[in-house]
């Protein structure tokens, strides 16, 4: 037998961490960090994959886990490439610098 | 009403007619640009094809027959009950062969001076849409074709017009689009409403019109739906200032097009998707659109004659003529709806041609400012000539086809919407003055230093004017021909009209010959009969 | 022979096609040649139907003859068809010939012009619409020859079109005759909408057998009232046609005095059992209108010193006197003296336009005077016009105007009165003309050597070969252009013998010819005057005709050959009532501000409107977009507000706690 | 369902510090170099919840892939482009942004906590086919195996279209952050964009 702790605890923890990341990405203007905050909300969520799979005994909540870690790192990948090149021509450019989308 | 397949010979005609061109511009968009004379030759060819097929659907043409013929039918999207339905009738008939034989002689006659290319694959393009929405009898079929037809026009104005061409093209599109939105609400409406007297979905123009049954209120905020986005294309007075414009800014063939084929969308639409399709809703409302038709036949004529660039002045002639149109499209009468069908095809011939000319005047003189033109029929008498037969025309002095159309449909329009059409013939008398006035200030008087090398007509451009000539000629003295296969359409949609309405078409009070009538006869005989 | 009517309209067709193509190479004069041929050859053919008709029995002289159905929609089948009856073969008859002597005259007349070929061209089409307003079987195909005579007068009147006058009185004149077309059009519509026909002969069928109603019958004689009054130019239409005197001389001769100007009065013929089963009041109105502008016409030209306006305000004035006729029921009268009419104005034209040729283009009177010494032919001949129109027995004005007075004083005594008063002032204008132009002192010679010689040599269009024009004279026309005015003269002359009065003994046979010949057409509508005061005093009503006519031109005599009375000649007549004035003022000022007006309306109401409404959607998007800040923490905030508001809709609202 | 034991409630919440730690600590450290060793102890805190949860492949990949190989990026990200300088927390220059901010964060624990604790009883216990837990099955790689079966059965096309999305990633970064030729010969350059683009 799995899980003696309740599943409902996973959960709230996991809204935790979800919440932390979101606020983490609202406030802090430097893109590394912005991205360790989604990385937090990715995790938050995959707490809540985990736990539910646990409870509901589906196999494939595990899997769709296994899923959201090859699409973060992508992510990762991606996304810290394009950092990369902007801020290769921007030193010190904050989240706040790359507002080019103004109307 | 249905018949078989493709109609009495085997071969697909209309399919051909739509796809034939649209195979050319795709053509004439692969060619590479080493090679700027195959373009040309590959437009030709689709162009002249399309022209030969379109004459002969003209020659086998059943004239007796009132129904759709050569109808091609296949399903597409079977879920929704759409096909692709195609199928010609009187109505629709010389609007087809209007555009077959008008885009060759315009794109062989009319040099658009730069990216040969790209406008000739438009201009294939615009005849395939415009040749889709004449042959369309299905209600989707019809409206992608309708929608197509701005794109390629769009680009034309935008990218071979004049000085304020992007402008005009913007407004020209987003204008015509507007009321486009109206009909799309109003089609899926249509045939969600449609549905429940059909028992099943279906887009098919001819099932809806003949099997549903719309209730009165239901009909007529359809047919409002339908009506704006015509009322937009054709245009109707106070939705018409898209045109001037869109005519003034546009390249001559683009004019040429758009007077000619291009503005019969939203007549054409009135009385196919307006009249066919919501009898009830439109014979109830046909006062206000004989108002806004006569309106639109003095208005547009009064400010043409203010006009101080020739093109604009033509573009605002064809606000008033497109009123007759409208006017004979909502009197009801035999005599006023072929008139109107016929008009569609004289207006499109004369005011045509009639852009051909200014479009010449401005390869000449680099100028469309009457102010700046005089005295030319001095040094170009032939030009002259030619601008001349084409003004009467428009004018409409019988003999000339610009008349036969005016007179059926005022004639027409008398028997049920008198005062109406009192006003409207007043507008014959604008038309004179206006193109007469336009006419003395630039051919009349002693030319300038400007005008006095006006080159006279050139033999490639008197072979561009002469079939617009010949037909101008022909229609005014033997419209017959054209007058026996519109008749019997324009009778089964009246009928079909009378049918949904308590709408009765008025015959002569007295029929002479028959003396078994009362003698004395009825003393008012009609005064106030028919009258509103 | 009858069947061949359409030949009539097919030779001046032919030889417009002709000229059309090669008229150019044929060049003067055998363009003009031509052209003469082909009207002279419809003569021909009208002449051998009217033979025909003759030979046969009253009731079987009408025949008509299709060409083709036309515009057949529904109930309403409109055929190309010609009708050959009394009526439209006499008009055939002097419209082609009188048509095809001043051909002959424009071949001398027009030698020279660079457009020499064009202008016959114009001429022919000219006689071919004319053919078919007159052939015309119902009132589409009238108004197909309505409108093409209407539009070869454009081209005529602005024959010389780089000179601005003659473009705007072409322009004029159509734009005028179209707010009569419009009459026509809408009589045509009634009609159709009343007897399901535009056919003469079903409109006057129905009007015979009482089955159109008075209220329509009325309303279509009013609106081709309207229409006639644009072409045959009456008041309140006749404004063009003094402007049309810009056209060459042989152009008003033709089209503006002896044919197409009375084509109005044509049409009210053709109809009139629809003008006999009108209510009571809609004759008189015509005949008003008539002998309004009659007189109105006849004082303005009292004071015009240009010699085609006299000539054209008296055209204006005598179709007045054919209106007049109309609408009391004496179309016979009509008919007459539009033929009498047609000879005489066309010669008298036709001599002002060899005056105007030998004087070298001057048409001002005052600079004329004594010419019948230098040419004479002209001078007889324009003598012969003048006592024809003034209305001196025996020439052919005198019978016809004689019946119009009859008529008109059976009808009423105040139109009469009208009727005379513009007699004597015809006499009076018309002897006034002819002393100012061949008797009286010389007023050319001191002009010549200063001023007039070299603005004559800068050239107006119609260039003749002169001599040398050191020394001015006034010269004969060639034979070319006198052979016609001899002709027209003799008609003019004699030309009364087609309806002879039964007065002073003129032998039984030869009475009322005319009458008899038309007497099918107008039986219905031609009113009855037996019995009337004025019927049976007719030769009193002659003796005053002829005093009329006498005294006007004696007055005239006595004011501008003896001087002993002092010419009056208030402004007022010289500038028309300013009637035209104030219709070109208006249509100047305040018509055309508001045209201006309506451009402007829709430039910036109708257009602003829409452009206003872009602008609108333009600004609201530039302050959306301005909420844009560009900062993507804010748009994740946005986002995160809308996940938590999503949230809170389904947990709290939607209650799934 | 057994209760917990003591040893799993001093498990659970242990890692469960471990987790909100690291992240109060990734959003509150002005050192971007912090924040990251901070996100390593809230990764490895969610490990240590997979394994209590008998997740035990799971684990493993967050320890290698998450706490080894993305946080390594991360690192090495900071070092070659040298912004482990820090950053003032103090101000924010975008006005109501941490209100916002708060709101957002307060709002979603909130709600979704307040469901998660309405809904605790409403969810049925194991309605699935189950999950293989090696104590009981004795097979030692029973999550493994399970997962494998699932990933390679059911979602194998998922699973083949994810090595096609890393690939792309990969190549994707490697253009994006690749330096191209500024000036010279520009024909060069130009195809050399266009083909690229």
């Amino acid at each position: 037998m799995i899980a003696a702790i309740e599943p409902s605890w996973y959960l709230l923890l996991a809204a935790l961490l979800f919440g932390i990341g979101a606020f983490g990405l609202l406030v802090r203007r430097n893109p590394l960090v912005m991205f360790m905050c989604i990385e937090l909300m990715l995790n938050a969520a995959n707490l809540t994959f985990v736990a539910l799979a646990t409870q509901l005994g589906d196999i494939n909540g595990q899997t769709a886990v296994f899923f959201v870690m090859v699409v973060a790192a992508a992510e990762v990948v991606v996304g810290l490439g394009i950092l990369v090149s902007i801020l290769r021509r921007r030193p010190g450019a904050t989240a706040d610098d790359l507002a080019e989308l103004k109307g | 009403m249905l018949a078989a397949d493709t109609g009495p010979i085997g071969f697909p005609i209309l399919t051909a007619l739509v796809l034939v061109p649209i195979v050319g511009a795709l053509l004439v968009a692969l060619t590479p640009k080493s090679r700027p004379e195959i373009p040309k030759a590959i437009a030709l060819m689709a162009s002249v094809g399309t022209a030969a097929m379109s004459i002969w659907l003209l020659a086998s043409f059943d004239t007796g027959d009132a129904g759709f013929q050569f109808v091609s039918k296949h399903t597409w999207i079977e879920a929704w009950g759409i096909s692709w339905h195609l199928g010609v009738d009187g109505i629709s008939l010389f609007l087809v062969a209007l555009t077959g034989i008008l885009f060759p002689i315009v794109i062989a006659g009319i040099d658009p001076h730069h990216d040969e290319k790209p406008y000739l694959a438009w201009m294939l393009m615009l005849q395939a849409g415009v040749m889709g929405s004449f042959l369309s009898l299905d209600l989707f079929v019809f409206f992608i074709f309708f929608e197509i037809v701005l794109v390629p026009m769009y680009f034309l104005i935008g990218g071979w017009g004049y000085e304020n061409r992007v402008y005009a093209a913007t407004k020209f599109f987003l204008y015509t689009m507007l009321g486009s939105a109206f009909m799309l609400v109003g089609l899926v409406a249509t045939v969600w409403i449609a549905s429940d007297d059909l028992g099943k979905v279906t887009f098919d123009l001819v099932e809806i019109a003949e099997g549903a049954d719309f209730a009165a209120s239901t009909g007529r905020w359809l047919f409002f739906a339908f009506a704006i986005a015509f009322a937009v294309k054709v245009p109707i007075f106070p939705l018409h200032t898209w045109l001037p414009d869109a005519h003034t800014q546009a390249p001559t063939a683009g004019s040429v097009v758009l007077a000619g084929v291009m503005l019969k969308l939203g007549t054409y639409g009135l009385l196919r998707f307006g009249l066919y399709l919501f009898p009830e809703a439109s014979y109830w409302s046909r006062s206000l659109w004989l108002t806004l038709a006569v309106i639109g036949i003095i208005y547009g004529a009064i400010a043409a004659t203010m006009q101080k660039d020739l093109k604009r002045l033509i573009a605002y002639s064809s606000v008033a003529h497109l009123g007759f149109i409208v006017l004979g499209t909502f009197a009801f009468t035999t005599q006023s709806m072929s008139g109107s069908v016929i008009q569609m095809v004289n207006h499109g011939v004369s005011t045509g041609a009639l852009f051909l000319f200014v479009g010449w005047i401005y390869e000449r003189r680099k100028t469309r400012q009457i102010s700046e033109l005089n005295g030319i029929q001095k040094v170009a008498p032939i030009f002259a000539a030619g601008f001349m037969v084409v003004m009467l025309s428009s004018i409409g002095v019988p003999g000339l086809n610009g008349f036969v159309g005016e007179f059926l449909i005022l004639t027409g329009s008398f028997l049920t919407a008198r005062w109406w059409t009192v006003v409207a013939a007043a507008g014959v008398i604008l038309a004179a003055l206006y193109l007469l006035w336009a006419y003395q200030r630039v051919f009349h008087g002693e030319p300038d230093d400007d005008n006095k090398n006006f080159p006279e007509l050139r033999w490639k451009e008197g072979l561009t004017l002469l079939p617009f000539l010949g037909l101008i000629v022909f229609m005014g003295v033997y419209p017959k021909p054209v007058l026996d296969r519109i008749e019997p359409s324009i009778d089964v949609l009246i009928t079909h009209v009378e049918e949904h309405t308590d709408y009765v078409e008025p015959e002569p009070t007295i029929v002479v010959g028959d003396h078994s009538d009362d003698e004395s006869g009825d003393d008012e005989h009609g005064d106030d009969e028919e009258g509103e | 022979m009858a069947d061949l009517v359409w030949l009539i309209p097919a030779f001046p067709l032919a030889g417009f096609l002709t000229i059309l193509f090669v008229g150019r190479r044929l060049g003067d004069p055998k363009a003009g040649y031509l052209a003469t041929a082909a009207v002279f050859a419809s003569f021909l053919v009208g002449a051998s139907i009217y033979i025909d008709l003759l030979g046969r029995p009253e009731e079987e002289r009408e025949t008509v003859v299709t060409l083709f159905s036309w515009v057949p929609v529904g109930t309403l089948q409109i055929d190309l068809a010609f009708l050959a009856d009394p009526l439209s073969i006499l008009m055939v008859l002097f419209v082609t010939f009188i048509g095809g002597l001043i051909h002959l005259f424009a071949v001398g007349y027009m030698h020279g012009d660079p457009k020499f070929s064009k202008f016959f061209l114009y001429l022919n089409l000219f006689v071919f619409s004319m053919t078919l307003l007159v052939l015309g079987e119902n009132l589409l195909v009238t108004f197909l020859g309505w409108e093409g005579v209407g539009t070869c007068s454009y081209l005529l009147i602005a024959f010389w079109h780089t000179r601005e006058s003659a473009a705007t009185a072409g322009k004029k004149a159509f734009v005028t005759n179209r707010v009569g077309d419009w009459g026509v059009m809408l009589a045509m519509f009634l009609s159709f909408q009343a007897v399901g026909s535009m056919s003469y002969s079903v409109l006057n069928e129905s009007a015979e057998t009482g089955m159109l109603a008075a209220s329509t019958a009325s309303a279509i004689t009013i609106l081709l009232l309207v229409g006639a009054a644009g072409k045959s130019a009456q008041l309140p239409l006749y404004i063009w046609l003094p402007d049309a005197m810009e056209g060459p001389t042989p152009v008003s001769a033709l089209i503006h005095a002896a044919t197409m100007v009375t084509g109005g009065v044509f049409l009210l013929t053709r109809i009139n059992p629809v003008i006999a089963a009108s209510y009571d009041w809609v004759p008189t109105t015509i005949a008003w209108v008539g002998a309004i502008t009659a007189l109105f016409a006849a004082t303005i030209a009292l004071a015009q010193n240009d010699i085609k306006k006299v000539l054209a305000y008296s055209t204006v004035s005598q179709i007045g006197y054919m209106v007049l006729a109309i609408g009391t029921g004496a179309y016979v009268a009509a008919i007459f003296h539009m033929v009498t009419h047609a000879a005489f104005k066309a010669l008298l034209f036709l001599g002002a336009g060899s005056v105007i040729h030998g004087m070298h283009e001057e048409q001002d009177m005052r600079k004329m005077g004594a010419l019948r010494a230098f040419m004479p032919i002209t001078a007889a001949t324009f003598i012969v016009g003048w006592l024809a129109i003034a209305g001196v027995p025996p020439f052919s004005g005198f019978f016809s105007k004689d019946e119009i007075l009859l008529f008109a004083l059976a009808d009423s005594v105040p139109l009469y009165v009208v009727g005379i008063i513009t007699a004597v002032l015809t006499a009076f204008y018309m002897t006034r003309q002819v002393i100012m132009v061949f008797f009286g002192k010389a007023q050319w010679t001191s002009l010549a050597n200063e001023e007039e010689a070299p603005e004559v040599a800068e050239g107006e269009p119609p260039v003749e070969t002169h001599d040398a024009h050191g020394e001015f004279k006034p010269h004969e026309s060639p034979p070319i252009m006198w052979i016609p005015l001899v002709v027209l003269a003799g008609l003019a002359a004699i030309g009364g013998i087609i309806n002879l009065p039964s007065l002073f003994g003129i032998p039984e046979g030869g009475t009322y010819r005319l009458e008899e010949w038309l007497h099918p057409v107008v039986e219905f509508g031609e009113a009855e005057i037996s019995g009337t005061w004025a019927y049976d005093n007719k030769y009193l009503l002659v003796a005053f005709a002829v005093a009329a006519a006498l005294g006007g031109i004696a007055l005239g005599w006595a004011v501008y050959l003896k001087k002993r009375l002092k010419p009056w000649e208030p402004t007022l007549f010289a500038k028309g009532w300013y009637y035209d004035q104030a219709i070109t003022w208006f249509m100047g000022n305040p018509g055309r501000k508001g045209f201006d007006d309506v451009a402007d309306f829709d430039q910036h109401v109708v257009d602003g409107a829409v452009n206003g409404v872009a602008l609108a959607v333009k600004e609201t998007a530039t302050q959306a977009s301005e909420r844009q800040s560009g900062y993507v923490r804010r748009y994740a905030g946005v986002i995160g507000i809308g996940v938590v508001l999503l949230l809170g809709w389904f947990v709290v609202i939607r209650g799934i706690l | 369902m057994s209760d917990a034991t003591f040893l799993e409630y001093v498990v659970f919440f242990s890692a469960a510090l471990m987790i909100l730690g690291g992240a109060i600590g990734v959003i509150t450290l002005k050192n971007p170099v912090h924040a990251a060793l901070g996100l390593v102890l809230t990764l490895f805190g969610v490990a240590v919840q997979f394994v209590a949860q008998q997740a035990h492949f799971l684990a493993a990949v967050q320890v290698i892939v998450y706490a080894g190989a993305i946080v390594v990026l991360f690192l090495f990200v900071i070092m070659l482009l040298g912004v482990d300088e820090a950053m003032d927390l103090s101000i924010e220059p975008i006005p109501i942004q941490r209100p916002l901010a708060a709101v957002m964060a307060v709002g979603i624990v909130g709600l979704v906590g307040a469901a998660v604790v309405r809904a605790r009883d409403a969810l049925d216990i194991n309605p699935g086919t189950g999950i293989d837990v090696a104590q009981e099955t004795g097979n030692n790689d029973a999550n493994i195996q399970q997962l494998a079966a699932n990933l390679y059965g059911d979602h194998v096309l998922a699973f083949q279209l994810t090595s096609v999305l890393l690939i792309v990633a990969v190549a994707g970064t490697v253009l994006l952050t690749r330096k191209w030729p500024r000036s010279g010969d520009d024909a060069r350059d130009a195809e050399h964009e266009s083909s690229d683009v």
